[in-house]
């Protein structure tokens, strides 16, 4: 579904990654550790498509659904309509599943903004369901959850993996998921000698 | 795209969407000039073409950088970038929506905003007519300027030194329509020059914007 | 010198002000070639 | 290939180092030459008396700030179809100097206009296509100054003088629209081919080679400016790496 093969990330101009590669089949779910600043983010936003990776292919960016550290959540809309905007986007239009899921069939009609840090995030983390893409690539998806809901999340991965679709994340905690594989990108880290956008100036 | 239209415009006129700002802006920019210039009404019947084109582009480039800034913010233009939408498609939409918030109303109330400024009687309908096509290129070269500036802090004041040197021919062209209504004269070839620099600009300067919003998203 | 007329002062200033504005340029061109040049060997010669 | 080796920094600095006294030194002589022959030795015209003299500064100089535009909108286009890094940076260096120029050819206008039109400003079509070509150096510059990744400046600035470009042309063609009547005769003085005398044109000639070698010569001193401090930010970079 998602294959990733010497891939080099950077970050400003400077590679962070390199020599990245991994695939991803339908029911999987890989999870990337390592410390703060290690390039996971950016990482994840070069398998997204959102900039250009230094060297390295990466296939099936159309299949994916991306959440970043952001939501993209209009405080002036009611969840509703912020998850309705997602699905007409993508062209699929069914939330009510989403709502569901995510426990957020009582906070229908609320305004976003009214919401709580971690409602917010489970709103941003319901539009995954409505892209309908398969590939899910999440950064940090359960900052700022409590137990509950991150068990509610660990649930819509599962039901997700299981419906043929596929998760790559990055996260510090334990989500318990024993099908996960992880995947630790400490090894990868660049070394300074290797070249990046100013390679011709040194 | 029609979604993306929709909440828009639903944004803009909810809470804090600003819709109306750049009018209320337009509405004492024309009220300021006479202070400025005299009570004279020949003076004012003279220059008053000149100074609602004036007030709608500055009205215009005043919203100008709110048109990405607050999806950058909140990270919605990562996921619009991600979304199964062309880029050219997305800045396009955004420029209308600009349009439809910020230009479109001061065309409607420029004529009454003529009144003011004793715009004689045939200069209405070209004043009207040259804010209608002149305000949407307005609109497109401001996203541009707008694509160019989104990552920045405080780009407000850079934005107004790209945009307006870009809007010089715009206001020419436009002006000078509105001018040569109200004398009465002819305004065929200005007015055939703005609808051609309206066009021109939003059929081809949406690719530029886009351009320019993937390498500021990367 | 050469007999400028009553146009002196005009031609005078107009010389005045473009010799001013060039050695400024070239000036301050060659001032900050100086400056990086110096710092780009120091971080070189710190890199060794 | 040949041309395109010098798009290499290391490469660029050293050739132009061999070249740049030489380049100095020559538009030194020019300038030197053109203006002192220009203003020392040449008779008045019959109509602008003594004023005559200041085409040997507002000519060249008009020149130069169009060509400069010229000269960065082609490195802007060799930035974004080659990104030679070179290319982006020797149109960042050539912008302060093609504003330096239009605010000489501006200046040296107003005032030879002062006693020749009789004012100093007029709004005439090539005065005010002058200061809207000044705003876009000024744009032009301060959104290289205003982003701190070079790369992303680099892109975002190229795109700018392509579009600005465009722009820059149409306001020329709106701007005659807008007022044509104004300067003809004024100006009639300035078509040189037509209107000036040899007596006039030779140190005009040498007057405009001069800034040509001028503008030359510091584009060269100031791309190997950018050069090396873009070099310091590159090698700063990598020791915070390591």
């Amino acid at each position: 579904m998602l294959t990733v093969s010497d891939l080099s990330v950077a970050r400003g101009g400077l590679p962070v990654l390199s020599g990245v590669s991994f695939a991803l089949q339908a029911g999987e779910a890989l999870i990337l550790r390592g410390p703060n600043g290690s390039g996971k983010t950016t990482l994840l936003r070069s398998i997204a498509g959102l900039q250009p990776p230094l060297s390295g292919t990466i296939e099936g960016t159309d299949r994916i659904a991306y959440a970043g550290h952001q939501d993209g959540i209009k405080t002036a809309l009611s969840v509703e309509e912020n998850l309705g905007f997602w699905a007409s986007v993508f062209g699929t239009g069914k939330i009510e599943a989403a709502l569901e899921g995510f426990d957020l069939l009582g906070l229908k009609s609320r305004l976003a903004g009214n919401l709580s840090a971690g409602q917010k995030r489970r709103l941003g983390l319901a539009r995954l369901l409505v892209t309908g893409r398969p590939v899910w690539v999440l950064d940090e998806p359960t900052v700022s959850l409590d137990a509950a809901s991150v068990a509610l999340f660990a649930g819509a991965v599962k039901t997700h993996l299981a419906g043929g679709g596929a998760a790559l994340m990055a996260t510090h905690i334990d989500l318990g998921l024993p099908e996960a594989r992880s995947l630790d990108v400490t090894p990868f880290k660049a070394r300074p000698e290797e070249l990046g956008a100013d390679e011709a100036f040194l | 795209m029609r979604a993306l239209i929709a909440r828009d415009l639903a944004l803009a006129v909810r809470a804090g969407g600003g819709f109306g700002l750049g009018l209320a802006f337009f509405l004492i920019v024309v009220t300021l000039i006479p202070f400025g210039v005299g009570p004279e009404t020949t003076l004012l019947t003279e220059i008053a073409p000149g100074i609602l084109w004036i007030g709608a582009l500055l009205a215009c480039l005043l919203s100008l950088d709110r048109v990405f800034a607050l999806d950058w913010e909140d990270g919605s233009l990562d996921l619009l970038a991600t979304a199964p939408l062309p880029m050219e498609g997305i800045v396009t939409i955004k420029a209308l929506a600009h349009w439809l918030t910020t230009g479109l109303p001061l065309v409607l109330a420029a004529p009454a905003l003529g009144l003011l400024l004793s715009l004689p009687a045939p200069g209405y309908l070209w004043l009207f007519l040259s804010l209608l096509i002149g305000t949407p290129a307005l609109s497109v070269i401001g996203t541009f300027g707008a694509a160019l500036t989104v990552g920045l802090k405080r780009g407000g004041l850079l934005l107004s030194l790209l945009v307006l040197p870009l809007y010089v021919p715009t206001l020419i062209f436009g002006a000078e329509v509105a001018r040569r209504g109200a004398d009465g004269l002819a305004v065929e070839t200005p007015l055939l020059m703005l609808a051609g620099l309206s066009f021109g600009t939003l059929a081809l300067l949406p690719f530029a914007s886009a351009a320019v919003l993937r390498v500021n998203l990367r | 010198m050469p007999d400028l007329g009553k146009y002196a002062d005009a031609v005078l200033s107009a010389y005045a002000v473009s010799l001013v504005l060039i050695v400024a340029l070239v000036a301050f061109s060659v001032m900050r070639a100086r400056k990086v040049r110096r710092e780009l060997s120091d971080v070189e010669g710190r890199r060794g | 290939m040949s041309l395109w080796e010098y798009a290499n920094p290391v490469k660029f600095i050293r050739t132009t180092d061999r070249v740049l006294p030489w380049l100095a030194w020559l538009s030194a002589v020019c300038l030197a030459v053109g203006l002192i022959w220009g203003f020392f030795f040449t008779p008045d015209d019959f109509r602008q008396g003594s004023t005559v003299k200041i085409i040997y500064l507002h000519v060249p100089s008009a020149l130069m700030a169009i060509n400069g535009w010229l000269m960065m909108l082609v490195a802007s286009l060799i930035w974004i179809v080659r990104r030679h890094h070179v290319s982006a940076l020797a149109a960042r260096a050539a912008a302060p100097v093609g504003a330096t120029m239009t605010v000489i050819a501006l200046a040296t206008g107003a005032i030879w206009g002062q006693p020749m039109w009789g004012t100093y400003w007029a709004w005439d079509p090539r005065l005010t296509s002058f200061l809207i070509l000044f705003l876009f150096y000024l744009g032009y510059m301060a959104l290289w100054a205003a982003i701190e990744n070079d790369d992303t400046a680099a892109d975002l600035t190229s795109i700018l003088c392509l579009v600005g470009s465009v722009f820059a042309l149409l306001s020329r063609y709106a701007v005659n629209f807008w007022n044509q009547g104004l300067h003809q005769g004024a100006s009639l003085s300035l078509d040189k081919e037509k209107n000036v005398a040899d007596v006039f044109y030779f140190p005009l000639l040498v007057s405009i080679a001069g800034f040509v070698l001028l503008f030359i010569a510091l584009v060269f001193l100031r791309t190997q400016t950018e050069i090396r401090a873009r070099r310091m930010r590159a090698l700063l970079a990598r020791e915070r790496m390591a």
